[in-house]
């Protein structure tokens, strides 16, 4: 009985309703935090840092968006990739446009933007459901990598289409090395995991939920569908768009319009279904999952068993091994990371007994 | 004593067929060297390969895993991806590890005054659209005859198909001739009514500038709505053999530019066929693809990365493995003419190279090989495009970049 | 009323059993703690007990239809006509002849009400003919349903697609009909006749039922056996007329007190809640 | 908001109730789905403070005419007077913030979430922070969560369901869920509160206990409640008026024994066994 | 005006080739609910293992390769596979899914993709292959004489054949005892589960009809573009196509593939030119979102049933 609650009562709503209402889950995150922030810049490798951690914030924000959208507000959405496109490529412009103006707010006015567009390809969704939806905002992936190609301003007339990040400064700081680059994202993502949750524990989160889980009901209590909708759109959108810029600034240095395709939103996908729908936490183990598993498996049968097998068979059971494991999980518990993690904790909580 | 190569590659997904191709060749090539020579001057190749699925952010993935492989560290970095290229481009240069992108990747890079650690050997697509343009002129005979000539540029409609534009624009308003751009939108499986809008045009050329399935069925499109086949010329990533045995018949005729010529008679494949596959220790699952011109292009890069490893370790020291930074040295300084090409077994199999401090690129010439139906057969010598042109819009484009950044180009006169 | 019917069905052998099953949904909440009772052959059991006590989730173990909820049988064993059923596909239950009438519907929104009676002589294959006759059957159970036989079942009313569901497992011809709460949203005297058809289908073509009801008073008025079940466990065994006796039972699901039933309108406090666990 | 007081004002609840003028009125309405006349020319009203009942049979239209009345259906004819404003097309948000709230046959509670989040919600229309300030989770936001959090948990208190507060409501039983419907409901503190099959599927005794909570809310609050019941002895029990309908025709309008003692009544609904 | 004509039914003809690979979607929805997502790689799937079995037939068996008796036996071993697949996809992804939402099962799907790319790339390796079905790609002589079109024969009889496909299922399903268990199991899996229906006996067969269907697509387009990776895409061409017709109703499939084809065609040509061409990659489905504000449900599709 590890993880037993008894003996702590609550005085308070005001407690009642904090975000870690269990003090061992309290702890917990101070711990992790403080070694997030403290611990792991320096004892990281490069490698560690550059190729993995940053790109998992970053994901982990993006999945946070749409799971905005898809888990709590019931839109099923394939367009997250170009909406951090949006966010990507509008940063790169206001850096590049608006002499002296510092990043974070041209990353937020990025994040504006898709929400922006966000709105724009949210309002089918009055009308539209379910997997239509879904194919219909396909038609957003399809039209901004588009435009984003055809229209060479985005990309400041680079003939290649590729834009590449200017340094960011902030304060006159330079975030160049990755150890700097990765605090950067993590106190962003932080601050954003942080408002995303406030949000789902407030009327605004409750009213999504509601418009997810039975629109009709929620019409008749007073909710206003197509604000509400937007509302998640644009917010959704939001995220999506700060993860997009920080995915051009601090993770890869150089996009192009097509790295936002739709395998990426796929992966987004992926990692919000995979950690937790309607789970904050979910967005974040979904988000290290869809990163590491692909490289694990690589490591595993490139490095260690690479010699054994023909040129290509490889690559070719990395991709069968990666569907494969991904059904299994969906079998094992269609609720997500998130869910097995509240289930262990369930059992934590009468372990020595079964029940 | 072993001198590491991390091998960035793709075998599965669309973009499997070349990836296989290349990596395929690339790495008999090296093991060649291994069996035959015992390695360079003693010191054996290692590889290792990384999955990227041509996915720019596997690729960074890829590139921070193997840096730091084998004794010296990996001695260079060919993504053969034009993203994975510009996501490390700033890396290279933090890490000094020398990156090389033969046809690909960005094009101002051959201004190696502004990017010192980046090689897009052999030629740019620049380069190749000018020669393309000469191609035809000589066709015609002579770049003079195509004053009021129309070209119809079919090409992919992204990042890379564009950028044919800029250069095409340019020589049409030097040469007099105009240009139809005509998008074909990713993946390219459907284009009647490109075609269409071709018979309506009637151009006397069309350049093909596609990718992957886009190219078969330009093809297939071609012959459906009769446009001769003779009149269409491919760019290098649209003249290999799976871009027209899928289109069978339609495909004879056709005409592609390439800076690597196929066939399995040349030395250089022979023995490998002799050193590697009889001993069983090819690469190629399909064998009968060695010799194509994927395959080949891949024996292209294994060959100029041995000859830098080769140049490089005459300077810091042979019979021991070299850093980055040397294998660097050896690139810039890579010079291959045509008694080292016939000594290495490849002459005709690939041009002359010549790289210098400010030209990464070396030599900015394709060849053109036509299909017969069963097997490409080259139509020209060497042909090279505008170079003063080319050259010029590299400059101004690499000083743009180099503005932005913030680099103070080399001076290469006081470079060794 | 029916005592002579009883005793026949209590004489037979056992029919349905249920030996001491455990049910827990989502590998960590536990609803039946060991839950045993039977079904003779011939004969009616009603299920009793207040919501959340297990009744649903003991029919669906029955049925195998638990799975589907991520809900699993533990522990213990389900037996009919002697062989074990608990591996069985819901198929091949059907096949056997034991259906499940579920609760809350679950008509299929997309087809018409023919349609959904159709589906329900799937296992079954029969002439055009037979299945023209079964269906008349039904429509001559339910009128109702014969006047909606071509809306689809999503916008019919909930009483009509109460019916409907019903209708739809007498399609399959059963031996044995899992009920779970039949009564609920339909209009008196459809309630009345839903459990003559009850009494009917057990009289005439000795259909086996086992119940899961609120509405007390008629249930014990048809069945033969009750069984009340509180938190997942049996709490209380009898036949239907001593149960319907009993002075708790009386109190606490009948709503007869001492002096006979009280108006909804006199209860003034809300909670006596005696059990007999607790 | 007194529920807790329940105890003392008892004796008040008979007489502190008093039925006041018409505050809905509808008028020959009529409504049809394609073919099917779900209403036909249907005419009745609702006075302050009472508690209307609807019966009829199975489709005979009574769900139906609930969702006329808050907005989800609109009647092709007829005329719906609310409160002396006349209505027309309203969509049915609109009806909340004109106090209507109500409960459905089939359960319609928000199935991913909590007990607790779902009666928050109901009372959605009575917060006004908006998306920033919920970002940020702090000050006024947080005042307002807390304040509402307490009408909340009376409402939970009077309804006795402190114990499933948190428990997500797919995992509640039938009956449980009906209740936290209400409490859905109520939390908005409605004027006119319309409940459809409140008591389906529960047992005598939860019944007695849903009488009871129906009775206390018009008592205490004065809420205004359409009630749509099967079961004849709650409806006879604790209605004023009583409307019958069958197959979309009005057959009877009045008092609980004027209703029972109706022929047409007796005939297409009641049956000879009551 | 013959240029229009020409666009016009170009694009009708493609229309139909898309629907051909939207018929491979409908048939799954209908009969699970799954929006099948791996359909594009079964395409892949289907024509790889196809082209595979007519270059090693030859070689086992020493049989003429070309022949119509290594064509036959590499179809018919083809569709064996297609048939595997289906039973194992039941059995190993969707049997232990049942019930679960929507979402859930169509990620398992997009799981099957990767799976089913890895597995055929795996076993018969990434080379472009081509495919030769014998049936000329040629415009039609006395067509292009007489009105100056230009209509591909081949296009001809493979809209022909997909029309026959089409009229056979949409005659299976709509109006036999299997059909309508379909259509119950798409509309509640446990209900459907709680009648008898056998749904591992169900899915199985819907799966191997829809492997079938992959398999002409796959031939039909692997005889157009060759068969390679690609293939994976028609799906992209189908989505629209889908949606516009309606998930849940195979003559949505065809209407929604002429309409697409057509208009998308005559757009590029017409439209495309003013903003640069390539539009075709986003407008069938602009166009197919447009539509949908006016019929969320598609042409053919059922309505979404919401009644409180
Ligand atoms: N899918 C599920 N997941 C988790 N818990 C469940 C699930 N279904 C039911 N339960 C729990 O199991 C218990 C028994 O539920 P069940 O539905 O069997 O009750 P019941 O007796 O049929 O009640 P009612 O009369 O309200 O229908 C309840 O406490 C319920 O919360
Ligand atoms: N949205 C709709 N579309 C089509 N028909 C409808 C719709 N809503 C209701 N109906 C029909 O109108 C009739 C009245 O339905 P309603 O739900 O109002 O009945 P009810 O009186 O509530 O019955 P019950 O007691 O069974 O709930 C029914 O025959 C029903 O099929
Ligand atoms: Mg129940
Ligand atoms: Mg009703």
């Amino acid at each position: 009985m590890l993880y037993r609650e008894a003996g702590q009562f609550k005085a308070s709503y005001q407690e009642d309703a904090q975000i870690f209402p269990i003090r061992q889950d309290r702890i917990g995150f101070f711990a992790l935090m403080a070694v997030v922030f403290l611990v792991v810049p320096f004892a990281a490798s490069e490698y560690w840092l550059q190729a993995i951690l940053i790109p998992v914030l970053i994901f982990s924000l993006a999945a946070l968006g749409l799971n905005i959208l898809t888990g709590y507000a019931g839109q099923l959405s394939l367009g997250s990739a170009a909406f951090m496109a949006v966010g990507a490529f509008a940063t790169y412009n206001f850096m590049l446009r608006i002499d002296g103006i510092p990043f974070l707010v041209a990353m937020l006015l990025g994040g504006l933007c898709a929400a922006g567009v966000g709105i724009l390809f949210g309002l089918p969704s009055l009308r539209i459901k379910g997997f239509y939806l879904a194919v219909a905002t396909l038609a957003a992936q399809f039209f901004i990598v588009w435009a984003l190609v055809k229209f060479p301003w985005f990309s400041n007339y680079s003939s290649s289409g590729v834009i590449s990040a200017q340094t960011v400064n902030i304060f006159g700081y330079a975030f160049v090395t990755p150890q700097a680059k990765y605090l950067l994202t993590l106190a962003i993502v932080t601050v954003l995991a942080l408002a995303a949750k406030n949000m789902v524990r407030s009327t605004t989160g409750r009213k999504w939920m509601a418009v997810r889980d039975m629109d009709v009901a929620a019409e008749v209590i007073g909710i206003r569908l197509m604000r509400t909708k937007l509302q998640a759109f644009a917010v959704s959108s939001f995220y999506c768009g700060v993860a997009g810029a920080l995915y051009a600034y601090t993770y890869l240095g150089t996009v192009e319009p097509e790295g936002f395709n739709l395998d990426l939103s796929f992966k987004i996908l992926f990692m919000i279904i995979i950690g937790g729908v309607g789970s904050i936490l979910g967005s974040f183990l979904g988000s290290a999952f869809i990163v590491l598993l692909p490289i694990f498996l690589n490591v595993v049968l490139h490095s260690a068993v690479g010699a054994a097998l023909p040129a290509g068979f490889g690559s070719s059971l990395e991709l069968m091994i990666f569907g494969a494991l991904i059904i299994f999980f969906l079998i094992v518990e269609p609720h997500g990371m998130a869910r097995l993690w509240q289930i262990g904790k369930e059992k934590l909580r009468l372990w020595p007994f079964p029940h | 004593q072993e001198q590491f190569i991390g091998l960035p590659s793709y075998r599965v997904g669309p973009y499997a067929a070349g990836g296989s191709g290349i990596y395929g060749g690339w790495i008999d090539y090296m093991q060649l060297i291994n069996q035959r020579d015992g390695g360079i001057n003693g010191v054996k190749l290692t590889w290792e390969e990384c999955e990227t699925e041509y996915n720019n952010a596997r690729g960074v993935e890829c590139y921070e895993r193997l840096k730091t492989k084998g004794a010296a560290g990996n001695a260079m970095f060919q993504p053969l991806s034009t993203g994975i290229t510009y996501s490390v481009l700033e890396k290279v240069a933090q890490d000094r590890i020398p990156m090389v992108t033969i046809g690909y990747g960005r094009t101002d890079a051959a201004d190696g005054r502004v990017f010192p650690w980046v090689f897009p050997m052999i030629t740019t697509y620049w380069s190749q659209a000018s020669a393309i343009v000469n191609y035809i002129g000589s066709k015609e005979g002579g770049t003079d005859k195509l004053k009021g000539k129309k070209i119809g540029l079919l090409y992919h409609d992204s990042a890379y198909g564009k950028e044919s534009h800029a250069i095409m624009d340019k020589l049409a308003a030097k040469h007099g001739f105009s240009v139809e751009k005509i998008a074909v939108a990713h993946p390219g499986n459907e284009q009647q009514s490109q075609w269409l809008q071709i018979r309506q045009m009637r151009p006397d050329y069309v350049v093909l500038w596609g990718w992957g399935v886009m190219n078969p069925t330009a093809l297939r499109t071609a012959a459906r709505t009769g446009f001769p086949r003779e009149k269409i010329v491919g760019v290098w990533w649209a003249g290999a053999e799976e871009d027209t045995v899928p289109a069978g018949d339609a495909a004879k005729g056709y005409t592609a530019a390439v800076f690597n010529v196929a066939g399995a008679n040349y030395p250089v494949v022979k023995e490998i066929q002799q050193h590697v596959y009889a001993k069983n220790l090819g690469n190629m699952e399909d064998k009968s693809r060695v010799g194509s011109v994927y395959y080949n292009r891949g024996v292209v890069h294994g060959i100029i990365a041995v000859e830098a490893i080769r140049i490089a370790q005459d300077k810091f020291g042979k019979g021991k493995p070299l850093s980055g930074e040397q294998v660097r040295w050896g690139f810039e300084n890579l010079k291959i003419d045509t008694k080292r090409l016939a000594a290495l077994g490849a002459e005709g199999f690939m041009p002359e190279l010549n790289v210098t401090c400010s030209d990464h690129e070396g030599a900015g010439v394709v060849k053109f090989q036509q299909w017969d139906g069963a097997k490409w057969n080259v139509v020209s010598d060497w042909i090279a495009g505008d170079r003063e042109l080319v050259r010029g819009m590299i400059e101004e484009s690499a000083a743009a970049y180099a503005k932005e950044k913030g680099i103070t180009p080399r001076d290469c006169s006081k470079e060794g | 009323m029916n005592t002579a019917n009883t005793t026949a069905a209590a004489s037979a052998a056992p029919y349905l059993s249920i030996n001491n099953i455990e049910v827990i949904y989502d590998h960590v909440i536990l609803v039946l703690k060991g839950v045993s009772f039977e079904v003779p052959q011939g004969g009616i059991v009603a299920l009793l007990g207040a919501n959340g006590a297990g009744k649903s989730t003991t029919l669906k173990s029955i049925s195998n239809l638990l799975r589907a909820e991520r809900g699993d049988v533990t522990k213990g064993s389900i037996e009919f006509k002697g062989a074990r059923v608990d591996q069985m596909t819901p198929n091949e239950l059907v096949k056997r002849g034991v259906i499940q009438v579920m609760e809350g519907r679950h008509c299929f929104g997309h087809l018409t009400i023919e349609e959904n009676l159709l589906t329900g002589a799937y296992t079954r294959s029969i002439s055009r003919a037979e299945l023209k006759d079964s269906l008349e059957k039904v429509y001559h159970y339910f009128p109702r349903l014969k006047t909606r036989r071509s809306s689809q079942a999503g916008y019919t009313s909930g009483g009509e697609q109460q019916m409907c569901a019903i209708g739809r497992a007498l399609m399959a011809k059963p031996e044995m009909i899992l009920l779970d709460e039949p009564s609920m949203g339909l209009a008196p005297q459809i309630v009345e006749e839903i459990f003559e058809i009850v009494k009917d289908l057990n009289s005439k073509e000795r259909v086996s039922f086992l119940l899961a009801e609120q509405n007390t008073m008629v249930a014990l008025r048809y069945a033969d056996f009750g069984y009340i079940l509180e938190n997942g466990r049996v709490v209380m065994e009898g036949a239907a007329q001593d149960l319907a006796n009993n002075e708790d039972v009386k109190e606490f699901y009948l709503g007869l007190s001492g002096e006979g039933r009280k108006s909804f309108r006199e209860i003034k406090h809300y909670r006596r809640r005696k059990r007999w666990l607790s | 908001m007194m529920m807790n007081e329940v105890a003392q004002t008892e004796s008040a609840a008979a007489g502190g109730r008093r039925i006041g003028d018409v505050i809905l009125d509808l008028q020959n309405i009529s409504l049809s789905f394609g073919g099917v006349k779900a209403l036909t020319n249907i005419s009745f009203n609702v006075r302050e403070h009472e508690i209307r009942a609807i019966i009829g049979p199975n489709g005979a239209g009574k769900s139906s005419m609930l969702n006329v009345i808050n907005g989800v259906y609109h009647p092709q004819e007829g005329r719906i007077v609310f409160h002396g404003e006349e209505r027309k097309e309203m969509e049915p948000y609109m009806a909340a913030s004109q106090n209507i709230a109500r409960t459905f046959q089939n359960i319609a509670l928000f199935k991913g979430m909590s007990v607790l989040d779902n009666i928050m919600t109901g009372r959605h229309m009575k917060m006004n922070c908006g998306l920033l300030s919920h970002v940020l989770y702090w000050g006024k936001a947080q005042r307002e969560e807390i304040e509402h959090r307490k009408k909340v948990e009376e409402v939970i208190d009077f309804l006795e369901i402190q114990s499933i507060r948190k428990t997500p409501v797919g995992r509640l039983p039938y009956g449980l869920q009906k209740r936290v419907e209400l409490a859905r409901a109520l939390a908005a503190e409605p004027s006119l509160l319309l409940l459809d099959e409140p008591m389906a599927g529960m047992n005598v005794e939860e019944k007695q206990d849903m009488c009871r909570f129906i009775l206390d809310v018009n008592d205490q609050f004065g809420t205004t409640i359409v009630l749509i019941e099967h079961d004849m002895g709650v409806v006879m029990d604790i209605s004023d008026r009583v409307v019958v309908l069958d197959y979309g025709k009005k057959i009877g309008d009045g008092t609980p024994d004027e209703v029972k003692s109706n022929p047409e009544v007796i005939a297409a609904y009641l049956g000879t066994a009551h | 005006m013959t240029f229009f004509f020409e666009v016009l039914i170009g694009g009708l003809l493609s229309g139909v080739l898309y629907a051909l690979v939207a018929l491979g979607f409908v048939l799954i929805y209908k009969a699970s609910g799954v929006f099948n997502f791996a359909q594009g790689a079964m395409v892949f799937f289907a024509a790889l293992t196809f082209v595979g079995f007519t270059e090693v037939l030859p070689r086992w068996f020493g049989l003429e390769s070309g022949s119509s008796v290594v064509f036959w036996l590499a179809f018919v071993l083809a569709l064996a596979s297609m048939i595997v697949l289906g039973i194992a996809t039941e059995k190993i992804v969707l049997r232990p899914l049942v019930n679960q939402p929507a979402i859930t099962l169509f990620m398992a799907t997009i799981g099957l993709t990767f799976f089913v790319e890895g597995l055929a790339q795996g076993f018969w390796g990434a080379t472009v292959r081509g495919l030769d079905l014998g049936i000329g790609d040629e415009p039609i002589m006395w067509i292009l004489d007489d009105f100056n079109m230009i209509i591909s024969k081949f296009d001809i009889t493979a809209a022909g054949i997909a029309l026959v496909l089409f009229v056979v299922l949409a005659l299976m399903f709509q109006y036999t005892r299997v059909g309508r268990a379909l259509r119950a199991v798409a509309d509640d899996h446990q209900a459907a589960l709680s009648v008898g229906i056998p749904l591992k006996h169900i899915w199985a067969i819907v799966w191997g009809v829809a492997g079938f269907v992959a398999l002409v697509a796959g031939l039909i387009w692997g005889a157009r573009s060759g068969v390679q990776f690609a293939l994976t895409f028609t799906a992209l061409k189908a989505l629209p196509v889908l949606i516009l017709g309606g998930f849940t109703s195979v003559p949505g499939a065809i209407l929604g593939g002429l309409i697409i084809g057509a208009s998308e065609k005559l757009a590029e040509v017409y439209i495309g030119p003013f903003v640069g061409g390539g539009i075709e990659s986003w407008f069938p489905y602009i166009l197919a979102m447009l539509f949908l504000l006016v019929r969320p449900e598609g042409l053919f599709g059922e309505k979404h049933i919401d009644r409180v």
